[in-house]
């Protein structure tokens, strides 16, 4: 497709500048339209349900402790190896258990890989994203830090933790049987096959 | 005592002067942020009303650096060059009738004076910091300002042929109280001159080559800092107003208005002024910017000719209707 | 024209050069000698009915862990295409590792010129009668070529520039006023957060 | 500035507070109320030098755009670090890119600012090979660290809120120039 | 405490024939787009050598892919073209997808026809905004990024984060798309136009827009293919070459829409071609919406996040950091067929190639980027050389270079 250029201006329009009086008028308009900013501290943006933010440990309600069970696949996923677990196997039951569980999120790329791959919900990245600070120490985060996330994560989410469900701790569209079932997650309509949004044009036909 | 009268005279014009000059910066703030659907300062103070201070007591308190290699003296006296001409312009400009400091009977070169003496602050600026950015823009705005005072100087003899004279308070007198009489109706031609080379002079969009930012940083003030760029600051937006009021007075009629306000005799001077200001403030937030040879062909090829123009029309004009 | 059979042309005109034609997912690979490797190219740009005359892409390739017949330690890839026939073709010029060098594609197109600035600044192929054979990635005097298998992913010594920009550092600490952080080598290793990964 | 120089003037008058350390007594009734001024106009008008470096240069200016809009808190980027208060740097240092940093930092006259954005700037993030520095800090004096990848828009404001927050604490840092 | 940038040589030096001298514009300049250095000779503002360098951006994508598995790498890709990292994310999946063997569902063809669109807007918006900033319209730029910011919201409820997406997955795609997704792009869509016609209202006809761009950085259609330039470069020099029509990939050829080309080959030409995609960019969106079919998202046979391949591995006791038992299960050789390949997707900025060689390996032997912005910067001198200092501002601008992709 060849491109199409407008006219070439006449000269009445040179001389009374007609195209920059357009610009003008356009930008005077604009000064009395309503201003789009959001006044940051007042108003803070709408997160949109399942935003890569802070990392946290979901305190498990029963135990009060982290669900970790030192499956080491977030490790494995993460790409820039951000993240380090010790852990022992327990003599008696032969299960893992946790030592210590390190983010350096300063390092983290907050892909999301390591919550997708978690079995078992463990770790996961909230919507909280103001945590600047003065020195690096504060943002590298441990254990009880992570599980301290979750709780103010929790306490800014309110009732609605119990039924919150980020994205990216189900992945969507993925066939159930795909996934471990600690995912297998209760999820609004349209995040099943049965319910996906598909065209106008594929529904007439149908 | 009559020394004593002009001393605080000065002072409180300057006062007033320099308040205008930090809420002119507020008030561009303001606008362009609003005709950018944003809201420009918010949070130092009301609205952002106290934020001009704030920027003020930044550039007090900060650091002032000179270049190793740079030219120690000039480097200093640069932007005082500026501030002090901008200023004494303000002394012949009549405010409203009798408002003036110095009613001197070569007012309007005066102002061309001074004006032209404050580009030696920015060519010297440009010169004395050794850098190559501020060398161009130095360079830039001498070449600018010497094409554009040529044509707006040639603007203005129009309306010196109608007045008869070049002091600013009888300019304003011949043209009287009535709104016909302004002298942007028959100088419509001078009037176009006029605007487009005060643009220039004044470095604005779409004639701000000197400081182009994105082409040479800062131009010729980017090695100044703190109190030294603040300088520059202020002398640009006295530069404005200063520009601002010639128009004023030149094609507008002065302080003279659909009626009189007797509290504040200046008021519609202001007003005019202010006007030219939005106008200012309103290009800057529309306009892309010109080429340096293009700004150039238009100072020579087109301003100058349409000026030269306007002379032989308004003499002829002269002639035959006397 | 597919691929396979402008590759075999290539091998009918230049049967001396040609040392293999691999086929994958029906991208078509011309392995070649060096030495003529520009009347290669030359031919495929100028022939009538091959024509390509879009350089698409260069890079070179260390093949120290890779085996295979006919290769030598490095390689340069040439991927061609042809605008008005929409056929492709990649030709793989093998380079020995003791004289790593070849021959400038740059005077049949002059956009090959930073790409073989790019492969010698990364894998240390310099490329004979380039107008301008000098790193683009890295800083000039940057030892060693990251690409090579046997450079490690960190790196070995320190570029020299920064080092000097570290010493600068610790000299100037004591003129500046801030009281943020500033890590020195000393006080990074007692930080936790550093050294773990 | 010049008060603290005529203070040491008048010998009898001093006492000792800390070891070297002098002053006037009462003259913290005069310099207090100047300090709380001057840290207000420094934390109302902290003016950013555009450092872009990478991907974070992008949401430095979405925040500076009409949505997030930072002219409200007085910033305005200025082009020439002679005139900046604060460097944001904003993405990935490489090496051949560090003594640049260093020495537009030098550049900056006091009292200046370092904000790291984004994980690259803070620690390297994901590029730990050897062509990036690990961590701004190696080279310039960080104040604020605000972690993300990029950090979005209100983050970075919520690092900038902190600095002023720091300015506003600060203690006489303007007498200590020159 | 001198200006180092601009120190070599004080003020204008006589050598024989005119007063040269240089000027080093950068890595810190507010037009050069990022840390691009430009070296300048000049004789009064009249470019007589123009010098790019670049690398002050180096990250050593290469060899830190060569040390993840290909599911890893694909967060590099996000950092590569920072402003379109989705049609950066889609090409890189579509060349591993190639490499691999693995088909796409249908359905995640679409998804990402459709987010490939969206930031070809994001993009170009983003051109259109620091072009016309560069060429002092201060306020295009704003308008522009007002549009931009509902396109990463989009991103963001798509994928949960503004600038960095990882959302393609090797197979398909991470999440699909909601209700309030498509309902708020076809309101953007339609009434994007109408924002098209602002910016135009401001410098479209302009004529200082005009007098800075027509007949500016002139590029002859022979010209253009011998630098190598590739995308709206290219196609304002009047050569028809767009891969999404040469070899098709996700669903192009499913969709129609056309080319602008225009012959030329100026600042002007490009400008408008690329605010003609913007258009284009839309229709597509709208019929990729129209379109959408059920179904899966994500290919079956699509490799593990973790593991090469499914399957399962242990990890011994103690073991703190990255798995030894993944890194022996990487080195086997067995799980990816051998062979190279090269694969170019049409991204906003013209031509990214990935070729990548596999020995078999999880990780890949070589990974190479052809990226566009590294031939575009090389094709500045060509471009700049004879013009004024303003103009190789507008030249740089219109190049529309990405530093993060140049220098990789």
């Amino acid at each position: 497709m060849k491109i199409q250029y407008k006219p070439k201006r006449n000269l009445l329009q040179t001389i009374l500048h007609s195209e920059i009086m357009q610009g003008m008028a356009f930008t005077l308009r604009m000064l009395f339209s309503k201003p789009i900013t959001r006044q940051y501290p007042q108003e803070k943006p709408d997160i949109k349900l399942g935003f890569r933010g802070q990392h946290a440990l979901v305190r498990d309600e029963e135990t009060g402790q982290s669900k970790c069970v030192a499956c080491m696949r977030c490790v494995t996923v993460c790409p820039s190896r951000c993240i380090h677990i010790r852990f022992h196997e327990d003599e008696d039951t032969g299960s893992r258990v946790v030592d210590s569980y390190d983010i350096e999120a300063l390092r983290c790329v907050y892909c999301g890989f390591c919550v997708e791959v978690c079995p078992v919900n463990a770790v996961v990245l909230t919507e909280m994203y103001e945590y600047a600070a003065y020195d690096r120490e504060s943002i590298f985060f441990n254990q009880e830090r992570l599980l301290a996330n979750w709780d103010a994560f929790a306490e800014m989410k309110g009732a609605a933790i119990k039924n919150y469900v980020n994205p990216f701790w189900r992945p969507r569209g993925i066939p159930e049987s795909r996934l471990p079932a600690a995912k297998r997650l209760d999820v609004p309509e349209e995040w099943t096959i049965e319910g996906q949004v598909v065209g106008n044009l594929v529904k007439r036909e149908q | 005592m009559h020394v004593l009268i002009i001393l605080i005279e000065i002072l409180v014009l300057f006062a007033v002067i320099m308040l205008h000059v930090a809420y002119a910066t507020y008030f561009e703030r303001k606008i362009i942020g609003h005709m950018q659907v944003r809201m420009g300062p918010m949070r130092i103070g009301w609205h952002g009303l106290l934020q001009p201070i704030a920027d003020g007591i930044k550039s007090f308190f900060k650091e002032d650096i000179v270049p190793e290699q740079a030219d120690v003296v000039t480097f200093r006296a640069a932007p005082i060059i500026c501030l002090t001409a901008m200023l004494t312009s303000l002394a012949v400009l009549p405010f409203a009738k009798g408002w003036v400091l110095a009613n001197i009977n070569i007012g309007l070169l005066f102002l061309f004076a001074m004006s032209s003496l404050s580009s030696y602050g920015v060519i010297l600026a440009g010169w004395a910091s050794n850098s190559k950015y501020t060398f161009l823009g130095g360079l830039r705005s001498m070449a600018q300002v010497i094409s554009y005072e040529v044509a707006m100087g040639l603007s203005l003899v129009g309306v010196m042929m109608l007045s008869g004279t070049l002091n600013l308070t009888k300019i304003v007198e011949v043209q009287g109280g009535s709104f016909g009489g302004m002298y942007i109706f028959p100088q419509i031609i001078a009037f176009f001159v006029f605007f487009i080379a005060m643009l220039a002079e004044t470095n604005r969009v779409p004639f701000d080559l000197p400081e182009a930012e994105t082409e040479l940083v800062s131009g010729y003030a980017t090695e100044y800092s703190g109190m030294r760029y603040a300088i520059f600051f202020m002398a640009e937006y006295i530069g404005m107003m200063v520009m601002a009021s010639i128009g004023t007075i030149c094609f507008l009629g002065g302080w003279n208005g659909p009626f009189e306000v007797t509290i504040f005799p200046p008021f519609w001077f202001v007003v005019k002024v202010y006007a030219f200001m939005f106008v200012f403030i309103w290009i800057r937030a529309t306009l892309p910017r010109y080429r340096y040879d293009q700004l150039m062909t238009i100072g020579w090829k087109l301003l100058i000719p349409l000026a030269l123009g306007n002379i032989v029309l308004t003499g002829f004009i002269k002639a035959f209707t006397g | 024209m597919e691929s396979m059979e402008i590759a075999e042309k290539l091998q009918d005109h230049f049967s001396e050069e040609v040392l293999d034609i691999c086929d994958f997912h029906g991208q078509v690979g011309v392995v070649v000698k060096r030495e003529r490797i520009v009347d290669i190219l030359r031919w495929l740009r100028d022939s009538p009915e091959i024509k390509m005359d879009h350089f698409m892409d260069l890079c070179g390739v260390d093949n120290k862990k890779r085996q295979g017949k006919n290769l030598l330690r490095l390689e340069v890839v040439y991927n061609l295409y042809s605008i008005p026939l929409r056929h492709s073709i990649r030709i793989r010029a093998q380079v020995p590792e003791n004289d790593a060098s070849i021959d400038t594609s740059t005077d049949l197109w002059c956009g090959a010129s930073w790409h073989e600035r790019e492969c010698y600044d990364l894998m240390g192929i310099s490329f004979n009668d380039h107008p301008n054979m000098r790193r683009v990635l890295l800083p000039d005097d940057w030892s060693g070529h990251p690409l090579r298998k046997e450079y490690p992913l960190k790196g070995r010594e320190e570029w020299s520039g920064l080092e000097k920009l570290k010493h600068k550092v610790v000299k100037l600490q004591e003129f500046g006023l801030s009281d943020g952080t500033l890590r020195t080598k000393a006080e990074r290793s007692q930080t936790k957060g550093n050294e773990k990964s | 500035m010049g008060e603290i120089k005529e203070s040491e003037i008048q010998e009898p008058a001093l006492i000792e507070i800390a070891d070297g350390v002098k002053k006037i007594p009462g003259i913290n009734a005069v310099l207090g109320p100047l300090n709380m001024l001057v840290n207000w106009g420094r934390a109302g008008s902290i003016w950013p030098m555009t450092f872009g470096l990478a991907c974070c240069a992008i949401e430095m200016m979405d925040t500076g755009a009409s949505t997030n809009d930072l002219d409200r808190f007085g910033i305005i980027f200025r082009a020439s670090p002679r005139q900046a208060d604060l460097m944001i740097v904003a993405g990935t240092l490489s090496k051949k890119m560090a003594p640049l940093l260093r020495r537009v930092y030098d550049q900056m006259p006091e009292p200046r600012y370092v904000l790291a954005m984004g994980s690259c700037a803070c620690s390297g993030g994901v590029f730990n090979s050897y062509a990036v520095t690990q961590g701004v800090d190696t080279i310039v004096p960080v104040d604020v660290y605000v972690p993300g990848c990029p950090p979005r828009p209100a983050a970075l404001m919520q690092g900038l809120i902190k600095m002023q927050e720091k300015i506003l604490q600060e203690q006489y840092r303007w007498s200590l120039w020159r | 405490m001198t200006r180092p940038i601009t120190k070599t040589v004080n003020v204008p030096v006589a050598d024989g024939d005119g007063e040269r001298y240089t000027l080093k514009m950068g890595p810190q300049h507010p037009a050069t787009h990022g840390v691009l250095r430009v070296d300048l000779e000049l004789d009064g503002e009249t470019i007589i050598k123009c010098s790019p360098h670049v690398g002050y951006l180096h990250r050593g994508f290469d060899k830190i892919a060569e040390n993840r598995t290909y599911a890893q790498s694909l967060i590099l890709t996000d950092r590569l073209d920072y402003i379109a990292a989705m049609a950066n994310n889609v090409g890189y999946c579509v060349a591993v997808e190639k490499l691999l063997g693995i088909s796409v569902p249908l359905r995640a063809k679409y998804i990402r026809t459709i987010v490939c669109e969206m930031s070809r807007i994001a993009s170009h918006l983003l051109w259109l905004a620091t072009h016309a900033l560069d060429i002092g319209a201060m306020t295009v730029f704003l308008y522009c990024f007002r549009e931009r910011e509902v396109l990463l919201d989009l991103f963001e409820e798509l994928c949960g984060a503004r600038l960095t997406f990882s959302y393609p997955r090797i197979g398909g795609v991470r999440q699909d798309v909601t209700k309030n997704f498509v309902d708020v792009l076809q309101r953007f869509v339609a009434d994007f136009p109408m924002h098209i016609e602002e910016y135009e209202t401001l410098i479209d006809t302009n004529r200082i827009w005009l007098k800075r761009t027509v007949g500016i950085g002139v590029l002859s259609a022979s010209e253009a293919l011998e630098l190598g330039l590739t995308g709206a470069c290219l196609r304002g020099s009047g050569v028809d070459y767009d891969i999404r029509k040469h070899r098709p990939y996700d669903a192009y050829d499913l969709v129609d829409f056309e080319v602008p080309i225009s012959d030329d080959g100026d600042i002007y030409a490009r400008y408008r071609c690329r605010m003609e995609e913007l258009h284009q960019s839309g229709r597509i969106i709208q019929q990729c919406i129209d379109q959408l079919p059920p179904g899966s998202i994500i290919s079956e046979d699509a490799p593990d996040l973790v593991m090469p391949l499914h399957g399962q591995r242990k990890v011994e006791a103690g073991s703190s950091s990255y798995g030894t038992g993944l890194i022996r299960l990487l080195e086997e050789k067995e799980h990816f067929p051998v062979g190279d390949i090269y694969v170019s997707t049409e991204v906003p900025k013209g031509e990214l190639g990935f070729y990548f060689i596999s020995d078999g390996s999880g990780r890949p032997y070589r990974m190479h980027m052809r990226s566009p912005s590294f031939i575009h910067i090389s094709a500045l001198p060509a471009l700049a050389e004879g013009s004024m200092i303003a103009d190789l501002i507008a030249n740089i601008g219109t190049l529309d270079v990405v530093l993060g992709e140049c220098d990789r």
